[in-house]
C-alpha cells in the first residue's frame, strides 16, 4: 500500500512527468493557454494514460513475453490505434469536445507521456496495480502542471509582458519556475 | 429594529464640509442669461415647445415631458428665447439647450399658481402634478420623482427612506436644507407617504451632521411613523443600496431597484423641493447649490435659477482663486469635471467644487500591485482589480462576466488604489463603450 | 504555435473512403514487414548487446565480490534459494543472486541486486555479502538519478563506497561516526541518499539473509 | 485662469494618502531592525551579502526595467534584494548573492512586465535558483565565529569559482539537526536568534514585531501570516501529540528556519498573493501545510521557500475561485 | 499549396522553421537529454536517422496508405526505425544508450517526426521528402547541440567532457537539472525574439508607431497611464 | 538465424496490426463524420487574420461560405489578387470583384488648429477622455488624438500625425471597421476608395462659434452647396452633408470657395492632399 502511494506521489509531484521528466511537453506548451482546455486536456490524458497502463500490462503479460524487442512498436501501434478509435468516437458523440481539443486529440497519441509511461512501467516491472497507480499519478501530475500553467498564462495575458517574452519564451520561464518549485518535493516519503 | 447601522466596505475620506456647513442658504442676483438644456433628468429628453424669439415668463413650460419616464423643463427666469442650439452640458457633450435672455426689468414672480394644491388630490393626481412640475431627484441621478411615486402594482412598498446622508465630501446643500427647512422636508414626506399610501419613513443622516440630526429629530411630526437615524459617516453611505442595507438590512438584488425590497428612496432635497412646489405653486425652477472648495474665494450655499451659467455662479461666489485648477459639478468622489465656464447648473447639480493646484496635484501612476485594497473598498463586492485589468485591454465581454454592470461608479476603488489606477473611470469608459456597441 | 505544421493538410480532396478490408490488409502487411525488419536487426545486434550486458554485470559482481574467479546465477526467495527460476507462486518474488566462486569452485560470497526509492527516484545497486563472516564485501550503485554533485556521490565518492567493504550489517548511516559496528558515515549534503543506500541493503538482507545463509551452509560445509 | 492651467480629470478627484512607493519604502524601513539583527549576529558577512544581493536586484531593474528610473524609485526591487539577502547563508560567495538577485528580478519580475505583473515571488525565485544551482554553498552554515569581525565563510570567492570553506567552520541549522540528527534546539535560542541559519531567519521575535507594525499600517494583509502560523501551529501540535519523538512541537516549528520571515515578509508580497480575503486564508493555510509536508516527510530540512513558490503558482487559480459574493446576490452563493 | 525550391526544402528546417526553436516541436527530447553535448549530438543524430528513414518510406508508400489509417501506418514505420536505432545504439555505444534512457524509444512519439510525415513527406516525391527530412533533422540536431552546449558549459564547466574552467569552477547544477532545460530554451527564445526585433525594418516600424503615440501623449499634456498594448483575446 | 523468432515476431506484429486495423475500420464505418475537406483546404490559403472585413465573423466561416458558394474569394480584402486567384482556382469558382474600401476620418481639427478648453489628465485613451468633459477639447465632436483607433487597427494602417490626427494608410487599410468601432466620437466612416468629396468635420456649431473652436471647422456657410451639383450637398444642423447616393455628380469644384477648407476632394490618402489645412504638413512630417 505505501509502495503504491509512493509510486503515485512520485509520479505526480516528485518526478512530475512534465516538469521533471520532460514528458508530454508539446501539449503542455500548446494547450495551456486556457484553464478550461487545460482541464479537458488533462482529463483526456488521464484517461489515455490509464488505458495505456492497462494495455501495457496486458501486452507484457500475454504477448510480448517472448519478444521484448517488439515492445516499442507494439505499444505505440496499439496505443495509437486505441486513441484513434476513441477520437473517432468522440468526434461523433461530442463535436464540441472534439473542436475544443482540436488537433491535440491525435497528438495525445504521439505524446511522450503515453509511451513514456508504457516504457517506464515495463522497465520497472510494475504489476497491474502499481501500473495503475503510476498512470494515475502521472495523469494527475500532468493535469496539475497543465492547469497551473494555464491559470498563470491567463494571468499574464493581462500583464504588460515585454514584447520579446510574449509567447513561448515566457511560458518556458514559467515552466522553469514551476519546475524549481516542484524540486521542493524531492525526497518525499523516502527520507527516513 | 436595526441590525446594521452601516454597510460593509466603503471608504473614509476627509469630509471637508466645514467650508460651507455653517453658511446659510442665500439667494444670488438673477443672471443675464439662463441656459436650459432639454436633458436634465434620467429618461427621454423633453420636447421643445418654444421657438426663438418667444417671450417666456418664470415658470412657463418650455419643453414637455416625452412619455412617462421623462420630465418637462420650465423657464427659470422671465425673458426672451434668444437661441436654441448645441450648448456645453455638464456631461461633456454639447446638447440642445434653450437660451433665455433674462428680462432685466421683469418682476421675476409668477402671475398665477401653476401647480395645484396637494390637499385633496388623489395619488394619481399628485403624480401627474409632480410630473408637470418637472420635479426630479436632486440626489444625483436626477431620476423623475413622479416615477418613484407610482410603483408598479406588483411591488409592495412599505417604507420611504429619506436620504440625508450627503456622504460626498465638501457638499452641504442637503445639510443646510435639513437645518433650515426641516418643516418643508416633513411636508414633503407627508405628501409622499400620502401618495404612496404608506405610513413609515426613515430619515438617514450621517453622524457628522449632528445639528441636522438634532433639528430633524425635533421637528419630526408625531402623527407619522417617522424615525431619524444617525449613520456612520462613511462614503458611500448615501448610495441607495447602501442606505437600504444600513437602515433596513435589506439587500437590493443585483440589477434591481429599491422597489424590489419594498423601499422608495428620496433625497432630502428632492423631498423639500416637492413640498416647495406645492407650497409656492411654482414648478422646479430653482435649486440650492453649494459652491465650495479651495479654488473659490467665497464658498457658500446659494439658491439659483436652474440654468445659471457656471460663470455667473462663480462670480456670485467671489470668483475663482488664483490657483484654481479644476471645476467639478458635484462632489469630489463622483462629480464630473467641466471644461467650459458656460456650462449651466442643472436641476440635479447639488454643488460646484473648485479644486486648487495643491488639492489635485498630478500623481504618478504605478502598475497594479494586487494589494486588494480596491476589493476591500468596493461596497458592492466587485473585483475592481480584475475589472481594471480587463478594461485596459478593452475586454468588454469578460468585464460583463465579472459583473461590471453592478458597479455604481462610486469611485471607492480609485480612491484607495495606491497605484493611482483610475479604476472607476475605466469602468465608466467600459460602460459607455458597451452601451454604444452592445457586446454579445 | 506548436502543432502549426501538423494541420491535416488534406489537399488531396476527399479520397473515396477506403474499404475496410484494404485498411486491414495494408496495416497487416506493414506490420509483417516491420516485424521482419526488426527481428532481423534484433538478431544481428543480439550478440553484442548481450555481451555488453554480461560484461557490465560481471564487472559489477567482481567489484562487490572482490574479484571471484567466476560466478553463478541463482534465484532466491525469502524462503529458499533455487538453481533455476522457481515455477508457480514463488516466481514473482524470486530475486537473482550471484554467487562468487573462487578458483576451486568454492563460494566466496554472494552478490545481490536491490532497489528502492532514493532522493529523486529509485536507486538500484548491487552489494556483496559474505554469509560466512556475516560481513559486506562491497557495494556498487548501478543506476540512480540522484542530484549530480550531491546525491551522485554515493557512486562517485570512493571513500563512501569503500566503507561498505567489511561493514557488518545491519548498517546504520550516521552523521557523526562513533565507531560502533555497522556505522556508515553519511555524506554531507547527501545524507538522504546515503541513508537510502543503507536502507536498501538492510531491507534486502533482512529478506534474503536466512535463505542465503542456509544455502551456504548446505553447499560449503 | 487660462485654458492651459485648467484641467479636467476623472472622478474621484481626491485620493487616499498611501501610494505604491510609500508602501514599498515603509516595508524597507521596517526591515531595518531585521537587517540590524542580522549584522549583529553575523558581522561583516551580513553587510556584504545583503549589499551584493541588493545590487544584484537593482542591476537588471535599472538596466532593463524601463520607464526611466521609476522602477528603482518605487522601492520594490530594493525589497527583493534585501529579502533575498536575508534568506541566504552568511558565508555565501558574493557573486552568488548577486546572481540570485539578478535572476530573481530578471526572470521573476521583468519578463512578466515588471512591478505588479509577476506570478512568483522574485526574491524566493532567486533563492530557489541559487539552491538548485549551488546546493552545497547554500546549505553551508557557519558555526559561531570567534569575533564579530570575522567573515563567516568565503564571501570573496572569485566569480564562478567555488568557495573554500574549511569543514571545521561549518555547522548545521536547527532544522537540519532535527531532521538528520534528531536533535532539538532550545526555544529561547530560536526566538532570540542565537542559532545557525541564514541571515534573516535567526530572530523570530523581531520579525514578528516588525510584521505587527506593518499589519497595523495596513501594508500587509494580516490574514496571511495568521493563517500560515496558525496552520503550522495546529498541524504540528496534532502531530506532536501523535508521536512526540518523531514530530517536534509547535514552538520549534514556528520559530525555526525561515518560517517567520517567510510568513511575515514573503508570503505577504501583495503581488504574488491572492487579492481576496478568503483567498488569503486558503493561500496561508496551503503554505503552512506544505511547509510541514516538506519539513517532515520531504527530503529537505526546510520547505518555506518551496511552499511559498508553489502556492504562488496557485494564486491565479485561488483568485478566480474566491471571487467575492456580489452585493445583492444573497443566497445565490459565490461566484466561481 | 505554394511551391518551394529544393534549397528551400532543405534550409527551411534548419532555420526559418526550426522544429525546436520556431515550431516548438519535439521538445521532450530537446530538453530531457540535452544536459551535455555528447548526449545532445547522439539524440540529434538518432532522430535524424529515424526522420530520414521514415520520410523516405512514407513518401514511397504514400499511394498505398488509406487515409483512415494514415497515422497508424506512419507510426508503424517510425517505430520500426526507432527500434532499429535503439537496438543499434545499444549494440554500438551502450554508454550513450544508457544515458539517453527511454528517450531513444520516445523518438517514436516526437511530434516533429510525425508532423513532417503528415505535412510534407506524404505529399511529396522521395527526393523532396528526403531533403526536407535532412533539413529538419539537422535543424533539430543543431538546436539540441546549442542547448546541450549551454547546459554543459554552465552546468558542468566542460564542453564535450573537456573541462573548461579548471577544477575550482563552481558548476551551476540547476542547468543539468530539469529547470535548467526549460530555462535554457526560454532564454534562447528570448534572445531570438530580441534579435528579430532588432532587425532594421522592425525597428523603424515600431519607432514610427511609438513616436506617434508618445507625441500624442506629450502634446496633449497627458500626465498619466501609459496603456499596455492590448492583447486581443487569444494570446499565445 | 532463428526462423522461429522471425515467424513469431511477424505473427505478433501483423496480428496486432490486423486486429487494430479492423477496429479502426469498424470505428470509422460506425462513427465517421463528414466534413467537406475543401473548407480546410481553402482556410489554408486564407490569411487567417480573422479581420472580418469580408463580412463573415472570421476566416473559417468565410471559408465555409466560400465552399457553399455564398461568398466570393475577392470579398477578402486582405489577400492580394494572386492569392485570391489561388483560392478561386482551388474551389473552381469566379474570383469575383473586389471593391476597395477604406476608412475615412471626418475631422481635420488637429492640435494645431483646434482649441483645447482644458488639459485632460487621466488614462490615455480617447474612450476614457471622452467621458471627462468630452476630453477638454473645445469642439465636442472633434478628434481627441489619443489613438484608440491606432491601437485598434490590427493591420497597422493607422498612425498618429504630429498634429495628433490619425492618418489612414489606404494601402494597408482593409476596411475592417475596427477603427469605426473604436472611435468614441464616431469619426470614421468606411467608404469606397474612389475619389470624392468629404466634409472633414462634424461640428454642429455654426459660423463664428464653430470657427472659434477650430480653424478648419465647417461653419455651415453653404458656399459648397452652391458650387456643387444641384442636390448633392445640403446644410443640416450647421454642417454640410453630402448625399453619396449621387456619387456621379461629385466634382472637385465644390471645395473652391470653402472658407475653412472643411470640404476636401480626396483621391487617395486623406489629409495628405488638398486638405487646405496644415494637417497636410503634419502628416508629411510624420511619414
Ligand atoms: C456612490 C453614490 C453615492 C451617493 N450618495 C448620495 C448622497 O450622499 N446623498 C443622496 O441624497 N444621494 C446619494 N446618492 C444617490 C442615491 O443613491 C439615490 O439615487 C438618491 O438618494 C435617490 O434620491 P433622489 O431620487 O431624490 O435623488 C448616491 C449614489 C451613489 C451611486
Ligand atoms: C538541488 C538539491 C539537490 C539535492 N540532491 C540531493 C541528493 O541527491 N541526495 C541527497 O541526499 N540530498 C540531496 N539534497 C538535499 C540537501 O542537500 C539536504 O540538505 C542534505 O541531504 C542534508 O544533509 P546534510 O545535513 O548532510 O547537509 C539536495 C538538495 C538540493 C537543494
Ligand atoms: C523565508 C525563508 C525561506 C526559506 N526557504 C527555504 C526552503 O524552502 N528550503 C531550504 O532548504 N531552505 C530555506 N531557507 C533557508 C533555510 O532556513 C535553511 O535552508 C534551513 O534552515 C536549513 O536546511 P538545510 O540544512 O537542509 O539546508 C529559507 C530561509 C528563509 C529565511
Ligand atoms: C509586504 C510586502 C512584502 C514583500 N515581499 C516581497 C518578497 O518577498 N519578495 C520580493 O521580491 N518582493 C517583495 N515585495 C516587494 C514587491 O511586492 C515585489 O518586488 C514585487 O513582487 C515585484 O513585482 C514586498 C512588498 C511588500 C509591500
Ligand atoms: S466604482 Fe464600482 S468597482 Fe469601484 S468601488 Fe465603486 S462599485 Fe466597486
Ligand atoms: S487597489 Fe490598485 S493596486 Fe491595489 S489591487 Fe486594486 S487596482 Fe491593484
Ligand atoms: S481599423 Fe480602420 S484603418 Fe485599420 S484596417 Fe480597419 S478600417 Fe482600415
Ligand atoms: S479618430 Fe477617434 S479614436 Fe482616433 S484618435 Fe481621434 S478620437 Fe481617438
Ligand atoms: S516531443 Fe512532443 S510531447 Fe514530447
Amino acid at each position: 500500500m505505501s509502495e503504491l502511494s509512493w509510486i503515485f506521489l512520485s509520479a505526480m509531484v516528485v518526478n512530475n512527468f512534465t516538469l521533471a521528466l520532460f514528458l508530454g511537453l508539446c501539449p503542455f506548451m500548446g494547450v495551456s493557454a486556457r484553464v478550461e482546455t487545460a482541464l479537458r486536456m488533462g482529463a483526456a490524458n488521464i484517461f489515455v494514460l490509464v488505458l495505456t497502463s492497462l494495455t501495457v500490462s496486458f501486452l507484457n503479460a500475454f504477448i510480448l513475453e517472448r519478444a521484448p524487442y517488439l515492445r516499442i512498436i507494439s505499444f505505440i501501434v496499439v496505443i495509437a490505434s486505441l486513441v484513434q478509435i476513441v477520437e473517432t468516437v468522440i468526434k461523433k458523440v461530442s463535436p464540441t469536445l472534439f473542436r475544443e481539443l482540436g488537433i491535440y486529440l491525435p497528438l495525445i497519441t504521439t505524446n511522450c507521456a503515453i509511451l513514456g509511461l508504457a516504457i517506464f512501467q515495463t522497465n520497472r516491472d510494475y504489476n497491474v496495480f502499481e501500473g495503475l497507480a503510476f498512470a494515475l499519478g502521472a495523469g494527475f501530475g500532468l493535469t496539475l502542471a497543465l492547469v497551473l500553467m494555464a491559470s498563470i498564462r491567463e494571468e499574464t495575458e493581462l500583464a504588460d509582458v515585454p514584447s520579446i517574452a510574449r509567447g513561448m519564451g515566457l511560458v518556458l520561464i514559467i515552466a522553469a519556475s514551476l519546475s524549481m518549485g516542484f524540486m521542493g518535493f524531492a525526497g518525499l516519503l523516502s527520507s527516513t | 429594529m436595526r441590525r446594521n447601522s452601516t454597510f460593509h466596505s466603503g471608504v473614509h475620506p476627509d469630509d471637508a464640509k466645514e467650508l460651507t456647513a455653517a453658511s446659510p442658504i442665500r439667494r444670488l442676483p438673477f443672471p443675464d442669461e439662463v441656459v436650459l438644456p432639454l436633458q436634465q433628468h434620467t429618461g427621454a429628453p423633453a420636447t421643445l415647445i418654444v421657438r426663438v424669439g418667444d417671450r417666456v415668463e418664470r415658470g412657463d413650460m418650455i419643453a414637455a415631458a416625452e412619455g412617462f419616464i421623462s420630465s418637462p423643463v420650465h423657464a427659470s427666469a422671465a425673458g426672451r428665447v434668444a437661441a436654441i442650439g448645441p450648448w456645453p452640458h455638464p456631461s461633456g457633450q454639447y446638447q440642445t439647450a434653450v437660451r433665455i435672455a433674462v428680462d432685466r426689468y421683469a418682476a421675476q414672480t409668477p402671475r398665477r399658481r401653476l401647480v395645484p394644491n396637494w390637499e385633496g388630490l388623489s395619488p394619481k393626481e399628485i403624480v401627474a402634478a409632480v410630473q408637470q412640475a418637472g420635479v426630479v431627484g436632486l440626489g444625483g441621478a436626477a431620476f423623475p420623482a413622479h416615477v418613484k411615486l407610482s410603483p408598479p402594482s406588483d411591488q409592495v412598498i412599505d417604507t420611504l427612506l429619506v436620504n440625508g446622508c450627503e456622504c460626498e465630501p465638501y457638499l452641504t446643500s442637503d445639510h443646510r436644507v435639513m437645518v433650515e427647512y426641516s418643516e418643508r422636508v416633513y411636508l414633503g414626506i407627508r405628501i409622499m407617504l400620502d401618495c404612496l399610501g404608506i405610513r413609515r419613513a426613515i430619515v438617514g443622516i450621517e453622524q457628522n451632521k449632528p445639528d441636522a440630526i438634532a433639528t430633524m429629530t425635533a421637528a419630526a411630526p408625531v402623527d407619522l411613523d417617522i424615525e431619524v437615524c444617525g449613520l456612520e459617516a462613511k462614503y458611500p453611505q448615501g448610495a441607495e443600496k447602501m442606505l437600504i442595507k444600513s437602515l433596513l438590512d435589506r439587500e437590493v438584488p443585483s440589477g434591481g431597484l429599491p422597489g424590489k425590497v419594498g423601499v422608495v428612496v428620496q433625497n432630502v432635497g428632492s423631498v423639500a423641493t416637492l413640498a416647495e412646489v406645492f407650497e409656492t405653486g411654482l414648478p422646479l425652477i430653482e435649486r440650492i447649490v453649494t459652491v465650495t472648495g479651495p479654488g473659490v474665494r467665497e464658498p457658500g450655499n446659494w439658491i439659483v435659477p436652474v440654468g445659471t451659467k457656471l460663470r455667473d455662479l462663480l462670480a456670485g461666489s467671489g470668483g475663482l482663486a488664483d490657483d484654481a485648477s479644476e471645476i467639478i459639478f458635484g462632489g469630489p468622489m463622483m462629480g464630473v469635471a467641466v471644461a467650459s465656464l458656460d456650462t449651466p447648473v442643472l436641476k440635479g447639480t447639488s454643488g460646484v467644487l473648485v479644486l486648487s493646484k495643491g488639492e489635485a496635484p498630478p500623481r504618478e501612476d504605478y502598475p497594479c500591485i494586487r494589494c486588494g485594497r480596491c476589493l476591500d473598498a468596493c461596497p458592492v463586492f466587485l473585483n475592481p482589480q480584475r475589472l481594471g485589468n480587463l478594461a485596459t485591454s478593452e475586454r468588454w465581454p469578460e468585464m460583463l462576466e465579472n459583473h461590471l454592470m453592478d458597479c455604481m461608479l462610486c469611485g471607492c476603488c480609485s480612491y484607495v488604489c495606491p497605484s493611482n489606477i483610475p479604476l472607476s473611470h475605466l469602468f465608466t469608459t467600459a460602460k459607455t463603450a458597451i452601451r454604444r456597441r452592445p457586446v454579445a | 504555435m506548436s502543432g502549426g505544421n501538423l494541420d491535416a493538410g488534406t489537399l488531396d480532396v476527399a479520397p473515396a473512403q477506403a474499404s475496410s478490408l484494404r485498411m486491414v490488409a495494408s496495416l497487416g502487411t506493414a506490420g509483417a514487414l516491420a516485424g521482419l525488419l526488426i527481428v532481423v536487426v534484433f538478431t544481428v545486434t543480439l550478440a553484442p548487446i548481450e555481451a555488453h550486458k554480461a560484461e557490465v554485470l560481471k564487472r559489477a559482481v567482481s567489484e562487490v565480490l572482490n574479484d571471484p574467479a567466476s560466478y553463478e546465477t541463482l534465484y532466491a526467495t525469502p524462503q529458499d534459494v533455487f538453481e533455476a527460476p522457481p515455477a508457480g507462486g514463488a516466481e514473482r518474488n524470486a530475486e537473482k543472486i550471484y554467487v562468487g566462486l573462487d578458483a576451486k569452485g568454492r563460494a566466496t560470497g554472494v552478490g545481490v541486486k536491490a532497489a528502492a526509492a532514493g532522493f529523486q527516484d529509485v536507486i538500484t545497486l548491487i552489494y556483496g555479502f559474505d554469509p560466512t563472516t556475516g560481513k559486506l564485501l562491497g557495494m556498487k550503485v548501478l543506476e540512480s538519478k540522484e542530484t549530480p554533485g550531491l546525491g551522485d556521490k554515493i557512486e562517485k565518492d570512493l571513500s563512501f563506497v569503500a566503507q561498505f567493504r567489511g561493514a557488518t550489517p545491519p548498517l546504520q548511516a550516521v552523521k557523526r561516526v562513533t565507531g560502533a559496528p555497522g556505522e556508515i558515515d553519511a555524506i554531507t549534503g547527501a545524507t538522504i541518499s546515503s541513508r537510502a543506500v543503507v536502507r536498501i541493503i538492510n531491507e534486502s538482507l533482512e529478506r534474503l539473509r536466512t535463505p542465503i545463509e542456509a544455502h551456504f551452509e548446505e553447499t560449503s560445509p | 485662469m487660462t485654458a492651459s492651467t485648467r484641467i479636467v480629470s476623472a472622478s474621484p478627484h481626491i485620493k487616499q494618502g498611501d501610494s505604491t512607493p510609500t508602501i514599498m519604502w515603509s516595508v524597507v524601513a521596517s526591515l531595518v531592525p531585521v537587517v540590524a539583527s542580522a549584522i549583529y549576529f553575523f558581522g561583516p558577512s551580513a553587510i556584504l551579502v545583503l549589499a551584493a544581493s541588493t545590487a544584484g536586484a537593482l542591476a537588471p531593474e535599472s538596466l532593463l526595467g524601463g520607464r526611466g528610473a521609476r522602477s528603482l524609485r518605487d522601492g520594490s526591487a530594493a525589497i527583493t534584494g534585501i529579502l533575498l539577502g536575508l534568506t541566504l547563508p552568511p558565508g555565501i560567495p558574493l557573486w552568488m548573492a548577486f546572481l540570485g538577485g539578478a535572476f530573481g528580478i530578471g526572470f521573476g519580475k521583468l519578463v512578466f512586465g515588471g512591478l505588479g505583473q509577476n506570478v512568483f515571488n522574485p526574491a524566493l525565485l532567486g533563492r530557489a535558483f541559487l539552491q538548485a544551482a549551488f546546493p552545497v554553498a547554500i546549505t553551508t552554515w557557519p558555526i559561531r565565529a570567534e569575533s564579530w569581525w570575522n567573515l563567516r565563510g568565503d564571501n570573496f570567492a572569485l566569480p564562478l569559482m567555488s568557495p573554500s570553506v574549511p569543514e571545521a567552520m561549518t555547522g548545521a541549522t536547527p532544522l537540519g539537526l532535527m531532521k538528520f540528527e534528531q536533535m532539538t534546539t532550545p526555544s529561547w535560542d530560536l526566538m532570540l536568534g542565537t542559532t545557525g541559519g541564514s541571515l534573516g531567519e535567526t530572530s523570530g521575535l523581531i520579525i514578528l514585531i516588525c510584521g505587527l507594525y506593518l499589519a497595523a499600517r495596513r501594508h500587509l494583509d494580516w490574514r496571511i501570516p495568521a493563517s500560515i502560523l496558525g496552520s503550522v501551529a495546529l498541524f504540528s501540535t496534532l502531530l506532536h501529540g501523535l508521536d512526540a519523538a518523531r514530530y517536534p512541537g509547535p514552538v520549534f516549528m514556528l520559530f525555526s528556519g525561515g518560517l517567520m520571515l517567510g510568513a511575515v515578509y514573503m508570503a505577504t508580497d501583495m503581488v504574488t498573493s491572492p487579492v481576496t480575503h478568503r483567498g488569503c486564508w486558503i493561500f496561508g493555510a496551503g503554505i503552512g501545510f506544505l511547509v510541514l509536508v516538506i519539513r517532515l516527510w520531504g527530503g529537505l530540512s526546510e520547505g518555506v521557500m518551496y511552499a511559498i513558490l508553489l502556492m504562488n503558482a496557485l494564486v491565479p487559480f485561488i483568485n478566480r475561485a474566491t471571487q467575492p459574493r456580489i452585493f445583492g446576490t444573497l443566497g445565490v452563493g459565490g461566484e466561481s | 499549396m505554394r511551391e518551394t525550391t529544393q534549397q528551400e526544402d532543405f534550409l527551411r528546417g534548419i532555420w526559418r522553421e526550426n522544429p525546436v526553436l520556431i515550431q516548438m516541436l519535439g521538445l521532450c527530447p530537446a530538453l530531457a537529454v540535452t544536459n551535455n553535448v555528447e548526449n545532445s549530438l547522439a539524440m540529434g543524430l538518432a532522430t535524424l536517422f529515424v526522420l530520414c528513414g521514415s520520410s523516405l518510406l512514407v513518401s514511397l508508400c504514400q499511394r498505398f496508405i488509406p487515409g483512415e489509417i494514415r497515422i497508424s501506418a506512419y507510426i508503424l514505420i517510425i517505430a520500426t526505425f526507432v527500434t532499429v536505432a535503439d537496438l543499434s545504439l545499444q549494440a554500438l555505444v551502450p554508454d550513450i544508450h544508457k544515458a539517453l534512457g527511454a528517450f531513444i524509444a520516445l523518438i517514436v512519439v516526437n511530434c516533429m517526426i510525425l508532423g513532417r510525415q503528415e505535412a510534407f513527406a506524404s505529399k511529396r516525391p522521395v527526393g523532396r521528402a528526403l531533403l526536407d527530412a535532412l533539413g529538419t533533422g539537422a535543424g533539430f540536431s543543431i538546436a539540441l547541440v546549442m542547448l546541450g552546449a549551454v547546459r554543459e558549459v554552465l552546468g558542468s564547466g566542460s564542453f564535450l567532457g573537456v573541462s573548461l574552467f579548471g577544477p575550482s569552477y563552481e558548476p551551476w547544477i540547476v542547468m543539468i537539472l530539469p529547470p535548467g532545460g526549460f530555462l535554457t530554451l526560454g532564454v534562447l527564445l528570448l534572445g531570438l525574439a530580441w534579435w528579430q526585433e532588432r532587425r532594421p525594418d522592425r525597428i523603424e516600424a515600431s519607432q514610427r508607431r511609438q513616436a506617434g503615440s508618445q507625441e500624442a501623449i506629450a502634446v496633449a499634456g497627458i500626465a498619466t497611464s501609459g496603456r499596455p498594448t492590448p492583447t486581443r483575446g487569444e494570446a499565445g | 538465424m532463428d526462423l522461429y523468432a522471425i515467424f513469431q515476431s511477424i505473427l505478433i506484429l501483423s496480428g496486432v496490426c490486423v486486429v487494430f486495423g479492423a477496429l479502426i475500420a469498424l470505428a470509422h464505418s460506425r462513427f465517421r463524420v463528414f466534413e467537406d475537406p475543401r473548407i480546410e483546404a481553402a482556410l489554408e490559403l486564407l490569411p487567417r487574420t480573422n479581420c472580418g472585413a469580408c463580412g463573415s465573423p472570421g476566416c473559417r466561416p468565410f471559408a465555409e461560405g466560400l465552399v457553399q458558394g455564398e461568398q466570393q474569394p475577392a470579398s477578402c480584402t486582405v489577400m492580394g489578387p494572386a492569392e485570391i486567384e489561388d483560392v478561386a482556382q482551388l474551389l473552381g469558382v469566379e474570383a469575383g470583384e473586389a471593391n476597395k474600401r477604406v476608412a475615412r476620418l471626418l475631422c481635420a481639427g488637429g492640435s494645431h488648429v483646434a482649441v483645447q478648453d482644458a488639459e485632460y489628465r487621466g488614462f490615455a485613451s480617447c474612450k476614457a477622455a471622452a467621458s471627462v468633459a468630452g476630453g477638454g477639447k473645445g469642439c465636442t465632436w472633434g478628434c481627441l488624438g489619443l489613438a484608440d483607433c491606432e491601437v485598434a487597427c490590427d493591420l497597422d494602417a493607422i498612425h498618429m500625425s504630429a498634429a495628433l490626427l490619425p492618418i489612414v494608410d489606404p494601402v494597408r487599410c482593409t476596411a475592417c471597421g475596427d477603427c469605426v468601432d473604436a472611435c468614441p466620437k464616431d469619426l470614421f466612416v468606411i467608404m469606397p476608395l474612389e475619389p470624392h468629396l468629404i466634409v472633414q468635420c462634424r461640428s454642429e456649431l455654426e459660423g463664428e462659434e464653430a470657427e472659434g473652436l477650430c480653424q478648419v471647422a465647417c461653419n455651415g456657410c453653404g458656399k459648397c452647396v452652391l458650387d456643387a451639383a444641384e442636390g448633392l450637398i445640403d446644410i443640416v444642423e450647421g454642417l454640410a452633408v453630402i448625399d453619396y447616393t449621387k456619387h456621379g455628380l461629385e466634382a472637385p469644384g465644390a471645395t473652391k470657395r470653402c472658407p475653412t477648407g472643411a470640404i476636401v476632394w480626396v483621391e487617395n490618402a486623406q489629409l495628405l492632399e488638398g486638405t487646405g489645412g496644415s494637417a497636410t504638413d503634419a502628416s508629411q512630417t510624420a511619414e
